[in-house]
């Protein structure tokens, strides 16, 4: 699978040649020239992928002694949201903010780290993943000059360390029960118990599940939008990602169940998550607080420990990046960033292709019927149902009301017929692309489910 | 009672992680069987004497290129926040003793850093600690003779080439065995010659990996704690 | 042998609740950089030179280093 | 008691130290400061669980006698770069963040 090793180590390679360029064109044309090499490697793994999936270890050692790398469904649809997120929050910056100073190089290795994080089958370098996409994501939430995003982009790191810090002490535990770092060695070995709990503490802080979420809303905020747009669809829910690879393979709590926990934890953010999002009055606080409630219903999948709850989790984090990536970058469009109340009422009349990418947006984030958002949340609800678990599975439509309640108002002031201001600069090319993404959203989750229907 | 909150959530933490690593992380002397296998086969498959290097640059390379991805991205970060600052011109220069001891000190430490860098794989040391000493290096030249002794000396631009350099050694050796068909950073099983164990030039791709690591964390390293030297207006 | 370790051990933790506990921020760094070269010195007991080498270099060395550059840089020892 | 199985118990201690200092302090470098002292604290504890299995270095011929695994040293390796790389980064926020703050003050002022 020479594909895999261009994707990751292109995208390392154009990170390190980034860091030397001073051209913001040069700059332009190597993040683009990346991206599209990305794209066409993911399109040789996805022709030549097998139901089973394939695997590597890194130095050609058995699979224990070195680094497994695996090619499956679940990496294969993962790896193609980073590069359409990220493919689309590239040519969405208008303003060149991911090429001042050397920020089109962490853009890069925000992509190696995703990739290698996706694919890898070994709780260490998960971790080191983990701190690779956070070491450059850190610091893209700070912008020049605006002392809040300073503030919220320290708080992320201190987040994101001590997550990372409790996942080592997890790993160290996992490590001296077993002997392994292989996920599937830790499997078979029986590893697991409270140190699987610390793992998973870190994971979850690093998606921010409640009560880990606190540091999310600030840093989502404060981002530029095409930051925020990588940050909320592709980099958040990666840690409930890995969460589900060690869940998948068999690593369980020692005693009590974890299914519950996970369940419970998961309907506990769903509920926060809307709960606060209807009370803020700045749209990108609002998104952000979406992104802890979806991360609620990621969760609940997960949690099922069933095929079937698997693959709705992993349908629906498809989804929800697609969207919430769109609705971030279709914000930044319509500058409805600011808080409501002041913000440019019919903005959708004069902006449409934005305007109607974010309204498509939203109707996916509540799950509206015929959107593929409604697809997923009916296929978590019916795992849940099948469970047994009625009470997350209503805590779940409880969450659908919410969003349509406190995103309709949002449309119905985009959309309203106050068309008092007569024009103000569209910058080319950017609502196309917003609406591009949503238009491959309704395609993807049909792709995907075939894939992933063939897992056995 | 709010003031003795943190340290009663401290207790019942330490009570709780007392009681989840009581029997793996806190007690026990076993080794496990990965480590074992790196204790009986690791000279035999590497060709190297010291096998934490052994473990760092072959079985477990793949760790070991991400994390000096993790080092240029703190560095490129640490750049893009501080980029709007200016070197101080005036600071820089402390008193004369100092001037005339750290010239004295810098090949000593030159030494070691590459001694560190090159004999990685035969005794403890490596391209990471040599860097960081060879980065210190420059610390101890802004102290002595200003900032701008050392701009003229290495630039920014130099550094940053420079860890281009040594990343691309990295990438270019971990594809190289797709070329034989084998495995991504693959080292002995490509076709590497892993030469005898114990001498200089053993263990195949190791010291080259270890050499383009210590010019990368180096050049890294240096270049943080340049732009965290710079002053804001 | 024995003692030594023990007093190791007990310097490790009085310096980290130095350091936790220290009102400057001056007085914090210097005792970080000796619960490194503590840690550093257990390190080479534990049988791990290459790690006791990283310690002492990248604790006492270089995070030190930009500790005592930030202060300078954020109005001295006011924190 | 062998005096070596109380290592990672001292890492433990320390840990939680540094998490103390994480739950009191406000100001940014203290901090990071405290992350440190925690991620010392967990770096120790891998190396002396690690420590008690052997008697000499893993690297061969200066061992005299059984030598202790090699796996835990890499890894602990690793982690201490990234540690020092994210401090480095976090203190680079706490610099610009305080230099924003002075410019704000001095903005009022005037």
């Amino acid at each position: 699978m020479p594909g895999l090793a261009f994707m990751i180590f292109g995208a390392l390679l154009a990170a390190f040649a980034a860091g030397v360029l001073e051209d913001y064109r040069a700059k332009r044309i190597l993040m683009g020239v990346t991206l599209f090499g990305y794209a066409a490697a993911w399109l040789s793994l996805v022709w030549g992928s097998s139901p089973t999936g394939q695997s590597l270890t890194a130095g050609g050692w058995p699979r224990h002694l070195g680094i497994e790398l695996v090619v499956d469904a679940p990496f294969l649809a993962v790896t193609g949201l980073f590069a359409a997120i990220l493919a689309a929050s590239w040519a969405a910056d208008q303003d060149g903010l991911l090429l001042k100073g050397k920020r089109s190089s962490l853009f890069l290795a925000i992509l190696a780290g995703l990739t290698v994080w996706a694919a890898n089958r070994d709780i260490f370098t998960t971790f080191v993943a983990v701190e690779l996409t956070g070491a450059s994501a850190y610091s893209l939430v700070a912008r020049p000059g605006h002392l809040a995003s300073y503030r919220a982009a320290f708080r992320y790191l201190i987040f994101g360390s001590v997550g990372g810090l409790i996942m080592l002490l997890g790993i160290g535990s996992l490590y001296y029960q077993s002997g392994y770092l292989n996920i599937v060695h830790l499997g078979l070995a029986g590893a697991g118990g409270l140190g699987l709990a610390l793992v998973a503490a870190g994971l979850l802080t690093k998606s921010a599940l409640v009560p880990f979420h606190t540091w999310l809303p600030e840093a989502h905020s404060h981002a530029p939008a095409t930051i925020s747009a990588i940050l909320s669809g592709a980099l958040l829910p990666m840690g409930i990602f890995t969460l589900a690879r060690l869940v998948q393979n068999g690593i369980s709590l020692a005693s009590g169940r974890l299914d519950l926990l996970l369940v419970g934890i998961g309907a506990l953010t769903v509920l926060t998550g809307h709960a606060w999002a209807g009370r803020q009055t700045e749209t990108k606080r609002l998104l952000a607080y979406s992104s802890v409630a979806h991360m609620g219903y990621i969760l609940c999948g997960v949690g099922c420990q069933t095929p079937a709850g698997l693959s709705a989790a992993l349908l629906h984090l498809v989804v929800h990046g697609f969207s919430k990536a769109c609705a971030f970058l279709s914000v930044g469009q319509l500058n409805l960033g600011g808080p409501r109340p002041t913000g440019r009422p019919g903005a959708g009349h004069h902006q449409p292709v934005a305007g109607a990418a974010f309204t498509y947006a939203v109707a996916n984030l509540i799950g509206l019927p015929l959107t593929p958002g409604f697809l997923t949340k009916y296929l978590l609800t019916r795992t849940l149902v099948e469970r047994g678990w009625l009470v997350p599975a209503i805590v779940l439509q409880v969450g659908t009301v919410l969003a349509f309640l406190y995103y309709w108002p949002l449309v119905r002031y985009l959309w309203s017929p106050n068309k008092s201001i007569t024009s103000w600069a569209c910058p080319p090319g950017g609502p196309w692309l917003a609406a591009g993404l949503a238009l491959a959203s309704l395609w993807l989750p049909r792709l995907f489910s075939v894939l992933i229907a063939s897992i056995p | 009672m709010m003031r003795s909150f943190p340290l009663l959530l401290i207790a019942a933490l330490g009570l709780l992680l007392v009681f989840a690593l009581g029997d793996s992380l806190l007690t026990g002397t076993e080794i496990g069987p990965v480590a074992q296998h790196y204790l009986d086969n690791g000279v035999a498959e590497t060709g190297v004497y010291n096998l934490v290097t052994a473990v760092l640059l072959d079985y477990r390379a793949l760790d070991t290129l991400l994390e000096s991805a993790v080092i240029f991205a703190a560095a490129a970060a640490v750049w893009s926040l501080m980029q709007q600052r200016r070197l101080p011109d005036a600071e820089g220069g402390l008193s004369v003793a100092v001037r005339t001891l750290i010239p004295r000190l810098l090949p000593l430490l030159l030494v070691y850093s590459v001694h560190l860098a090159l004999f990685g794989h035969l005794t403890p040391g490596g391209g990471f600690q040599g860097g960081v000493v060879l980065s210190v290096v420059s610390v101890l030249l802004i102290a002595a003779f200003g900032t701008g002794y050392e701009y003229r000396l290495i630039s920014p631009n130099t550094k940053s080439r420079l860890e281009l350099l040594g990343g691309g050694i990295l990438v270019v050796i971990a594809l190289a065995p797709l070329v034989v068909g084998a495995a991504l950073l693959t080292n002995g099983g490509a076709g590497f010659p892993l030469g005898q164990p114990g001498s200089l030039f053993s263990g195949g791709t190791i010291p080259v990996l270890s050499l383009a690591i210590f010019v990368k964390v180096a050049a890294a390293f240096s270049l943080i704690l340049y732009s965290l030297l710079k002053k804001g207006s | 042998m024995t003692l030594a370790i023990i007093l190791l051990y007990g310097m490790a933790l009085a310096a980290a609740l130095g350091a936790v506990l220290a009102s400057q921020r001056l007085t914090a760094v210097v005792l970080l950089s000796v619960l490194s070269i503590t840690l550093a010195l257990l390190y080479s007991v534990f049988h791990a030179p290459d790690v006791a080498i990283t310690e002492a270099v990248i604790g006492a060395g270089v995070v030190t280093a930009v500790y005592l550059i930030t202060i300078a840089r954020t109005g001295g020892d006011t924190g | 008691m062998d005096v070596l199985s109380l290592g990672p118990w001292v890492g433990l201690a320390l840990f939680l130290i540094g998490l103390y200092g994480l739950l009191t302090s406000r100001e940014m470098t203290r901090i990071v400061m405290n992350l440190t002292v925690a991620e010392s604290g967990v770096i120790f504890a891998l190396v002396a669980r690690a420590g008690s299995g052997g008697q000499g270095a893993p690297i061969v011929g200066n061992a005299a006698g059984s030598m202790v695994a090699p796996l835990p040293h890499a890894l602990v390796l690793t982690a201490i770069v990234i540690g020092a790389s994210l401090t480095a980064l976090g203190l680079s926020l706490a610099q610009g963040t305080h230099e924003l703050e002075r410019n704000a003050g001095s903005g009022e002022e005037q």
